[in-house]
């Protein structure tokens, strides 16, 4: 059984390779689940890192991994039969609101993998109009391109696909093109992708004063809101978030400024960026 | 609840773990506001350190593991949290570490000219080969420390105590003799180790690590028993302190202050408040004070 | 799921730990039929030893807290027990403690006559101001015991250790060399106190006392896991085990043989059984056997 | 709320004096009983021992003590508002049985005090016509004169009440009488007293073929099963009893004939209550 406690071992049952850098594991057991949350995942004698859930079904959950440094080329390296250490699930989750007529999801890069499920949760439950917007580096960085019922605007940074630009342009146009027809254009947004991105979406949304949502990343350890690794300003993100509303992000100090190093040194964005590259 | 802590007015009597929640101003603010008298700053050491790689703490249900391994910025790469530290409407408690005497001299000397209101030193952490611990299971390194650093450093010393000292009451007194203004027990118990059977590996990277929460109260409890009756300093008293009931009985057992770490797993950051409602209100259903039940187990029964 | 330990055959790997259920034929013999390998006797001392007064021993939830304070007919006085064990069937370990080294060998030497198959000596209670812990957290102490026993008894030899040694496996490093033929570890974990905060007293008559069962098992194994990397012989691991897994962990840590005692408690005196089914469930799904996984986790990870 | 874990410190709500010797308190709580089961009674600073729950109600319940020693004068020097840590309630309780249509319940002295619940359970649940022997040293002795409905045969060591001798008298006496009328005389015979009774009652009930109950007393320490300080035989007082069986008596060696001292020592009955006499 999954839980919060010890990792449990368990195996990976299936694995999607999405393209070189990117792939799904899947793992057949439950988990609890609300779209946004996270688990912890351990591969015995390399590390321990945050993994959002990004599929979901009550006998099946999978995790979709990047291939960025050590952890995550090993973690794409596994195949069928290999074991992993899962414990969580961890983290609030978005809220998927009440009576949404329609909202806006925006996904940069990896940012799909949370939002995924959320996107296919409202396209189930009779739930709100959903206008998505998914952008990548290029083409091929484009995360489940055939896995929703309706089409998304897609913009890529090389323009190998779709817009060539950024998805905030697309929701400015979109905002814009709706508050023609209904106020609010949208009854919220919700974001995830590079933080950068994160905080135009949130300064887009004020100023059409749209309730927004985004999930925030950064270096954990515990999951659970002891340890003080993942604190953003006066929120800590695995437990208050890792989705923050509007409310909270217009009063969140770091949001877009600054992140803790492993020593728990805060630096500007960038310069945490760098270190998570050496 | 206010009550004064070494010449120091503080709103609760409760103080928030070192090495839990971090360092950061915002953080330790809103720790703040929602009921923690003092809040204890992440310890800080000699040089940076990223700490040992994940899993680094895990919860076993009644408490936690952790063997985070002391990660610190280093005491000289901090200016921009005393920056922001200075002009703070709440008190705070530095906790340095150190590696040797001279070490913790430093970084006693450095720190103590930042303007927190007290200095706890960690001579007790087990999450690291070279660092703490092996001041704090001897009496004679626990009152060199101490004294070398109470030479050098401008606001109240708290001694912080590990329960793996053979006789904790001894040290809890060389400290207080060194020149101590209080002490602070217990750092994590154990060590301890927790192993997977699939993988067959041990679960922290570490291999061992410190045991804090509910499991390990009772030798909280008894640490502060032992230390109340050979020291006459202030003790802050924690370790697996999560209710009301709980923070009754060690005050009982002789703790002046109350520290909580691992509830705020349990209960969340408005544990603080919760644990202060609690005591309160059995303080008023049994009409007696803080002062009067303190050390109150000592006495003889009925 | 049969075993040789030190040239004995024992049905089943589990061990009964001292002091629980006592040291009467009857009921150890029915501890040994209901999947018991090697019942241990409770700790014989020098003298009649009446122990504390009540409370006694008392159940925390997740373990015990005991300070029952080495009750103890005396070695002179428990013929009756002997004429009763000479026809036993089955294998048992005879534990003892004394208060210097001449009282440990005088106990011994008795006591080996006597014919258990195993003597273990208790080094490590924490129940008592002037017996035992003294020893076990002292390499040197532990050493001179354990080489005095060795000369005057005609059984193999158990070093029993204790969690509040600074340095676990330093101390079974002395007692192997020294002629210890196993280590037994470990003894109750802390010590600790609870105090009921209505009557303002510590529960237990004699305040503190030794924590034992599940909050105690990260401690336990930690412990062999040290032990195991520092000694060549057996290793007994006892402390929080309650079910198969914990037992796997255990071994998996470096135990040879696993000591059971508060699960009596929270799964009765059919423990041994059951244990012992599920140990050898898991081993057969995992296609293992005891001494491959034996040690398993000092490894290196997958 | 009273539980096998810490003691709970609770009022004495009232007290009952049957004599000088004999008084009942009770505590206003609820607690989960089966007749023949006991709690641990601790008086701060003095020590903890073993009761019977003699009085039992949802939300009441009672034990009854006979003042012997240091610790039992002093609980019976208690009265109400003063506080005792209660843990509890351990041990097996009494077999009731099944479709029982007679049975025989045989006190003596303190004895009295498991088996008054049980005699109450049977009285009001359509149970089995109880035959009631009760025995004392002498009238004053004698528990809870009035409680039942039904009559019992009394008797004195001294006579000054009933009939002049032992319980066990009586017993023999009316197994003879019903013999004449059915077999069994006695579906089960359920025994307390002083274990020399209790070892008749088990003998006379095996010459009759009639299975019987019996409730031990050993000094105890934990209560529930671990320390050994209640050994008797191959059973453990505390866990698999105080109450046991023919089946069991059968094979329990040390029934009648030893007990443990606080020492661990294995002495005759008549030692152990020398001892108990200090
Ligand atoms: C709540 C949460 C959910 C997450 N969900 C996912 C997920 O679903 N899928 C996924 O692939 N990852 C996810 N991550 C990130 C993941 O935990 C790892 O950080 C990531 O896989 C990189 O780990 P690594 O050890 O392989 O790389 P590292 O060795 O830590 O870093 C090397 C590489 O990481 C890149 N990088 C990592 N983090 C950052 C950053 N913050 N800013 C800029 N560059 C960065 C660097 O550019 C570099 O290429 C999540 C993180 C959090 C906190
Ligand atoms: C399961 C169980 C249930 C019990 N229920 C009750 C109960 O309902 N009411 C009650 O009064 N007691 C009961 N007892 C006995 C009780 O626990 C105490 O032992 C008793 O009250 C005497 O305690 P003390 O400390 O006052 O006397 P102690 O100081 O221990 O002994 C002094 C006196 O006790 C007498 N005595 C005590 N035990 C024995 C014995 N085994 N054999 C002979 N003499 C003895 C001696 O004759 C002497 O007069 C029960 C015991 C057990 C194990
Ligand atoms: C994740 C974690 C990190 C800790 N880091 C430190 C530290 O840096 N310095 C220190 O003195 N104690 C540290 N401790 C110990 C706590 O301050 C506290 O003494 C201990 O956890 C017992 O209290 P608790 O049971 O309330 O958590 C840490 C504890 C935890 C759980
Ligand atoms: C009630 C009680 C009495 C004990 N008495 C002894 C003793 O006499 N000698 C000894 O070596 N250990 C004694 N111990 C310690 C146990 O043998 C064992 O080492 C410890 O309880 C840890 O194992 P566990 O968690 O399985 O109980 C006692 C433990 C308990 C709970
Ligand atoms: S990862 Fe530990 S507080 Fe968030
Ligand atoms: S009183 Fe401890 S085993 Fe019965």
């Amino acid at each position: 059984m999954i839980t919060q406690l010890m990792p449990a071992m368990v195996k990976v049952a299936d694995k999607d390779v999405h393209s070189p850098e990117f792939a799904t594991l899947y793992v057949n057991q439950h988990i609890d689940f609300k779209p946004g949350q996270f688990v912890m995942v351990w591969i015995p004698g390399v590390d321990e890192k945050p993994y959002t859930i990004s599929h979901h079904s009550p006998e099946r959950f999978g995790i979709t991994v990047e291939a960025k440094g050590l952890f995550s080329r090993k973690a794409v390296s596994l195949g069928p039969g290999d074991k992993i250490g899962i414990r969580g699930p961890f983290g609030n989750g978005f809220n998927m609101g009440i009576g949404h007529k329609r909202v806006a999801v925006v996904a940069g890069g990896c940012g799909m993998a949370p939002l995924a499920p959320l996107v296919e949760t409202f396209q189930t439950d009779k739930g709100p109009e959903v206008f998505l917007i998914q952008g990548a580096r290029s083409k091929s960085f484009l995360l489940y391109p055939d896995r929703f019922a309706a089409k998304a605007e897609i913009c890529t940074d090389d323009g190998s696909k779709g817009y060539k630009g950024f998805v905030t342009d697309i929701l400015v146009q979109k905002i814009k093109d709706l508050s023609a027809i209904s106020t609010p254009a949208f009854d919220m947004v919700y974001a995830c992708g590079p933080e950068i991105m994160m905080a135009k979406v949130f300064d887009i949304c004020e100023v059409h004063s749209i309730p927004c949502q985004v999930s925030l990343e950064r270096y954990m350890r515990c999951g659970f809101g002891v340890c003080g690794a993942c604190v953003c300003g006066h929120a800590v993100v695995c437990k208050d978030g890792p989705v923050f509303g509007s409310k909270m992000l217009r009063t969140m100090a770091d949001f877009n400024t600054r992140a803790l190093l492993k020593t728990g040194q805060p630096v500007p964005l960038n310069e945490y960026a760098t270190w998570r590259c050496q | 609840m206010q009550i004064n802590f070494l010449g120091k007015n503080l709103h609760t009597p409760l103080v928030l773990a070192s090495g839990v929640l971090g360092n950061n101003k915002a953080i330790l603010e809103r720790v703040w506001e929602n009921g923690c008298g003092l809040p204890t700053m992440k310890s800080i050491g000699p040089a940076p350190r990223e700490g040992h790689k994940n899993p680094t703490v895990i919860d076993l249900g009644n408490g936690l593991i952790n063997a985070v391994g002391l990660p610190s910025p280093g005491y000289l790469n901090m200016e921009e949290e005393w920056q922001e530290l200075s002009d703070r409407v709440f008190p705070i408690t530095a906790s340095i570490y150190g590696g040797s005497v001279e070490e913790f001299v430093q970084v006693a000397a450095f720190v103590s000219a930042k303007g927190p209101d007290f200095i706890e030193l960690n001579i007790s952490c087990p999450n690291s080969d070279q660092h703490g611990m092996v001041f704090g299971v001897n009496a004679q390194s626990s009152h060199d420390v101490v004294a070398a650093v109470k030479k050098v450093i401008h606001v109240p010393l708290i001694a912080k105590l590990t329960p793996a000292a053979p006789d904790i009451a001894t040290i809890a007194k060389a400290c207080e003799d060194a020149g101590a203004d209080a002490i602070c027990a217990i750092n994590t118990a154990g060590p301890g180790m927790v192993i997977d059977i699939e993988s067959r590996s041990p679960v922290l990277a570490f291999k061992k690590g410190g045991l804090s929460g509910p499991m390990i109260k009772p030798i909280a409890v008894r640490c502060v028993y032992d230390i109340f009756r050979s020291v006459s300093i202030p003790i802050i008293g924690l370790g697996g302190i999560s209710t009301g009931k709980d923070a009754i009985e060690i005050i009982m057992a002789g703790a002046t202050l109350v520290g909580i770490g691992t509830a705020v797993r349990y209960r969340g950051i408005t544990v603080f408040d919760k644990v202060n409602k609690e005591i309160s209100d059995w303080l008023a259903v049994h009409d007696t004070s803080m002062e009067e039940i303190r050390g109150a187990a000592h006495r003889e029964a009925l």
